[in-house]
């Protein structure tokens, strides 16, 4: 009863060039059928292409960057992106300035390319504090590792924006993995009861840690799962930046003139660890890996500008340059970032501190006094 | 208080329109307990729906919409189904305001029917205070009077953080002359509801009744003049109030129907115990459900903390 | 992206007949596609046939009986199964003695058709134990409160009775509205990676108390929520015994077999409150009630029955007199059933009683005693 | 204690072949702490194998294992992903034996890394032990050393009743030298890891090793002779062994990483405070995690208990 969803890679490029029009994906019927491959228009300006390009390539940069600073020890841990470059900036290049973004501890470069200030978006991960940026700032939820949860905060902010009238959009990350989850099942079958304007963007990267997407689920597409709960479901190439930018904007569009949510499933690869900590000899072989090396999502997307005239080595410098700055930045902040004063812990439990939080930080800075004495 | 609650979702809903209602059965229905009654027909469906049966569901969205403007009120429809909901309210509903430096405060409140009492079926009498109080970002108030029902819930609905409202169910049926609007005591004050000196009984929620009942049978048949104060906000818990009295009567028992051990009447004696240590002539004892499964209807009159098991005590407090 | 599927109702009766042998349902493929009516070989004897009705009937006077108990006090409260028999029922038929059956405080009748003893069976709603029977002796598993819970317990039993290598299937019941919680999901996708022989049937009968399956899921169908985690789904008329029988018992040979799980959606409608605490007037009208009320299973299977002359009137006065007996039992054992000893509640927390729960039964022994002094 | 309890794991599975492990990524890697390590290799993948990404699924699942007589041993991956498996927990596993009165009881383990000290990100570093002790129905244990790893670990796969077995995870590098099989300490017994005569200090699980080096230090450093208990078994706990030592040196603490506000500790001091009564020189003091959300790595370690602040405590404790 399998039934096999080929993925093209290399096929599924963008169709005709420089007059970029046409992505291929497969749409997911209601009635939950994978159909087959759907030609949407996608309208992009050489201008769009090109910051479309230079997220990607400097996302590549941060990732390359907060790895090494893993190592060095000014992060604690990192989960790299290495190679899901065209499923986060894609996906995130199709929302506009009042949107709202709810990514995991994946989505790093995803959050960077929204536009998080980058030193303030690895907080969690250097831990000088959970979340270190203003959510309401760049409207965008802090990096989530309980997983699938904030799915149901995507939700419920695109419930609100509803009863509002807001004419905004919410889009949500979460893996192959997390998609097990009950709160990923609540959170689709809800937004389809309400027609949520939500979007899903599931980041099938083939591994949940060390496990193969064939004991995640007997499912042959997380797209799927759309057709369970009645909403629109798409199957893209994850590797594919247009195919990927193509369907979360019909998404994105289709949630915002009020049709309701909509499942994208973006088919990529995880090339790195699943964290700094991880080691995957244990689970994959490095054959599997290779295979997908192959369909570099920013070296592919690169191919195409090139031969499309849309770049030129001007360009590429720059952008170059301004990833060198990028990562400097990284290493001037981030390196022996100061850690803070510990006082704080009370200040952010209420709105006020309690009588007994008081009682806890006099005691705290008695040893905080103590240990400066000693 | 069943009328207490309603209109206390209803006044505020009227003063406020960013204040929403739902979860299962809230609207059409009015909830099982009648509590949203009327509210879908005054404010619209989209200020009072229901849900699918998801609580994990519920409490997730309300999230998203606290951080949205929205101050959601949703209902968990009994105290066994607010499990299920534990994983969203432990890591976020709990710690968005801390995870956030402060720059996310979640205004929203968790309504939750608790407690025994009422003849039900398994996994419709659970006390889960203990699990909400000992988590660390969570407000959590339970009235134990009508007026307070009111006031509370008006207060808990303003307030600027996340509150777990416990609803003692049992004491749905219970009435009171009330001019509404109540007054609001601000979230976080404690009451003495009957001054006394003998003892005192610390209480919340549906055993404010039982414990009020104790005192006043004391008074005849044993001439005991116990103090009973009303806890009315568990956490943040106004201690001062506690440590007040049980150091004026020197002698303090502490009653919920939950189970006892590392239940909240733990954190409450052990508390007394250390800030009233020079005052207390005896231990404070507790005075709790077993520590078993809530069991089924035809017993459950002896796992509930009565006024009996309240005078007994006492007893054994006057015997140190 | 609405599907409309229709269900057969008078229309889906066995096809041929005596030589019964086919019932109509509709497969959902792997892909998620509700296919078209699939008719499926139903090889049932006539004494199998007279079975089959008289425990539909058994099943709807032992309902109206507790409905009676529970008006009358002996109850505290019960969920009807008015209009559900032929699902319920229909579907424990399909099962071996060797195998399990875990029901929810809904499948009273399933689980009494099954075989437990019906005051034993009615201990949750009498309040004098929460579970009156052995789970052991029937193979059943507690009526289960907490929506969709148990249906990962019938899984973790199929995995395990798949280790040890035992030909035995686990069913699980659960309603429309439990489908939205994510032990559903996660049950029903993990059945699907162990491949573990178990049935879900999901009796959608409309409401979840007073919401209408229309708020509960945009998904046209439940039996789509199968192809969302690979697995066969089935959607059946639960109106009619021969087809959700035979769809069942499709599902528990796979099983069995070693083709791993089935998910089976019953449709049938919940012509009572849902429970006697309940009050339909604020939610649904009577007309609606009314159009399924001519639906009615027993009556319908009734008709088929005679029409084929499979029963004759000896035989259904046999049977209403066994409905008496029955009834009669449930009055004798219900009405002011004892309610046991407290202390009891002491000793089934742990395989020992503790030093605590020792103090604690002193104490409540104590109490008791001083209750009778008085 | 890592290669002590996995050397639990497969000696337990060698023995028992109803033993199953499974969990988030413990078949192929071996756990992400190890913990599994070479399981499924030598037991084969029906024995220890993976799940997909439901914590819920994995405890309900376990639920029919067990009932169908297999001894599933589960792994919840960190703490803080163990709350989504909590309605299964609170409303089945704890309570299974009871409701079929007596007739099925679930023999099963839910392992669970806890506690900080690891430099995590959030939601890696919880201390979830009082919602789960505060569940009757609920064995509740976690080891303080290597042997009590073992030993405990296999004790509790062995037991008849479900056990939420906490291992302290940033004790998992702690070497002791063991000769095994060491024998097990019953499931229920604390012991007193060194004999003192200044004041009790009670501690368990992470908390074992900081308390004993507080000892050492004290004898240094003030002179005192601080004894120490583990409390090994959190529910149902040893209370007679934790009295006996309370009532002999008159002056006791307990220390957790958790939070203070209706914490294990809670429970410890009510009870000492209440069965130590005549004894007591001093109240019973709580050395705890501070009642805010776990904060991040740069400032845990000014949340955690260390020797510093449990010896603060033993000042406090010698000046009433
Ligand atoms: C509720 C919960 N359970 C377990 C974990 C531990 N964990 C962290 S990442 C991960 C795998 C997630 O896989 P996937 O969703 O595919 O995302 P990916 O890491 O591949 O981006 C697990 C099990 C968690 N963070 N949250
Ligand atoms: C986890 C959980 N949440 C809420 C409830 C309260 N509740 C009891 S029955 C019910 C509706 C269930 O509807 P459905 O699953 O369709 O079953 P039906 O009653 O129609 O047979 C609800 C919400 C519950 N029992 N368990
Ligand atoms: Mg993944
Ligand atoms: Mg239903």
């Amino acid at each position: 009863m399998n039934v096999s969803v080929e993925v093209s890679s290399a096929a599924s490029g963008p169709s005709s060039f420089p007059g970029l029009s046409k992505a291929a994906w497969q749409d997911v019927a209601a009635e939950g059928a994978l159909g087959t491959a759907n030609p949407h228009a996608v309208d992009l300006s050489a201008d769009q292409l090109r910051s479309l390009y230079r997220l990607m390539a400097l996302s590549r940069r941060v990732d390359r960057q907060a790895i090494n600073l893993t190592r060095q020890g000014a992060l604690g841990v990192f989960a790299s992106s290495h190679g899901q470059e065209a499923a986060q900036v894609g996906s995130v290049f199709a929302l506009e300035a009042d949107d709202w973004l709810f990514p995991t501890y994946r989505e790093t470069v995803g959050t960077f390319a929204r536009g998080v200030d980058v030193v303030e978006l690895l907080a969690l991960f250097s831990g000088s504090w959970h979340c270190g940026f203003d959510p309401y700032k760049y409207r965008v939820a802090p990096l989530t590792t309980p997983l699938a949860t904030q799915a149901l905060h995507a939700v419920g902010l695109a419930m609100a924006a509803k009863i509002k009238h807001d004419p905004i959009v919410a889009l949500t990350f979460f893996g192959d993995g997390a998609a097990s989850e009950g709160d990923a099942h609540e959170a689709l079958n809800m937004a389809g009861v309400y027609g949520a304007p939500v979007v899903f963007v599931v980041q099938n990267n083939g591994y949940a840690i060390s496990v193969p997407y064939r004991l995640q689920t007997r499912a042959s597409s997380i797209a799927l799962r759309a057709a369970g709960v009645g909403i629109p479901g798409i199957r893209v190439d994850g590797n594919d930046v247009i195919s990927v930018y193509g369907a979360v904007r019909t998404a994105v569009d289709r949630a915002r003139r009020g049709d309701g949510p909509t499942l994208v499933e973006a088919v990529t690869y995880r090339l790195e660890a699943h964290t700094t900590a991880d080691d995957t000899s244990r689970y994959r072989s490095d054959d599997e890996a290779s295979e997908w090396r192959a369909r570099d999502p920013v070296e592919r997307f690169l191919g195409v500008l090139r031969e499309g005239g849309v770049v030129d080595d001007a360009f590429l410098a720059e952008v170059e340059a301004e990833g060198e700055a990028t990562a400097a930045r990284m290493r001037d902040f981030l390196f022996d970032a100061p850690a803070g004063d510990p006082r704080e812990m009370f200040d952010h439990v209420y709105a006020a501190r309690t009588p007994q939080l008081e009682i806890e930080r006099a005691l705290l800075d008695q040893e905080l006094r103590a240990a400066d004495e000693r | 208080m069943a009328g207490a609650l309603n209109a206390a979702l209803r006044d505020s809903m009227r003063d406020d329109d960013t204040v929403v209602v739902y979860g299962e059965d809230v609207g059409r229905l009015g909830g099982v307990f009648r509590i949203t009654d009327g509210l879908q027909a005054e404010m619209g469906a989209d200020r009072c729906f229901d849900t699918p049966v998801a609580e994990a569901g519920i409490a997730g969205t309300a999230i998203g919409m606290a951080l949205y403007g929205l101050r959601p009120v949703v209902e968990m429809q009994f105290d066994g189904f607010s499990y299920p909901a534990l994983n969203q309210v432990i890591s976020h509903v709990a710690k968005y305001r801390n995870r956030t430096r402060g720059r996310v405060g979640l205004p929203m409140v968790i309504r939750i029917p608790y407690g025994g009492g009422i003849g039900a079926v398994e996994h419709h009498s659970e006390s889960p205070e203990a699990y909400y109080a000992h988590t660390a970002g969570l407000t959590v108030v339970s009235p134990g009077t009508p007026a307070d029902a009111y006031a509370l819930l008006r207060a808990s609905i303003a307030f600027d953080d996340p509150v777990i409202f416990l609803e003692p169910k049992r004491r749905y049926w219970l009435k009171e002359d009330l001019e509404l609007p109540v007054t609001a005591p601000p979230i976080g004050e404690a009451i003495v509801r009957r001054e006394g000196t003998t003892a005192t009984v610390i209480a919340y929620g549906p055993m404010v009744t039982t414990a009020l009942e104790a005192a006043t049978r004391a008074v005849g048949e044993s001439g005991w003049d116990l103090e009973v104060v009303d806890v009315r906000t568990l956490s943040p818990v106004d201690m001062d109030t506690l440590v007040a009295s049980a150091s004026k009567t020197g002698r303090a028992l502490v009653v919920h129907e939950a189970v006892r051990f590392v239940g909240y009447g733990a954190e409450i004696a052990a508390e007394l115990s250390e800030r009233a240590f020079g005052y207390l002539a005896a231990p404070v004892l507790r005075v709790t459900g077993f520590d078993v499964p809530y069991p089924s209807a035809k017993i459950e009159r002896h796992f509930l903390p009565d006024a009996d098991r309240i005078l007994d005590a006492v007893a054994r407090l006057l015997e140190y």
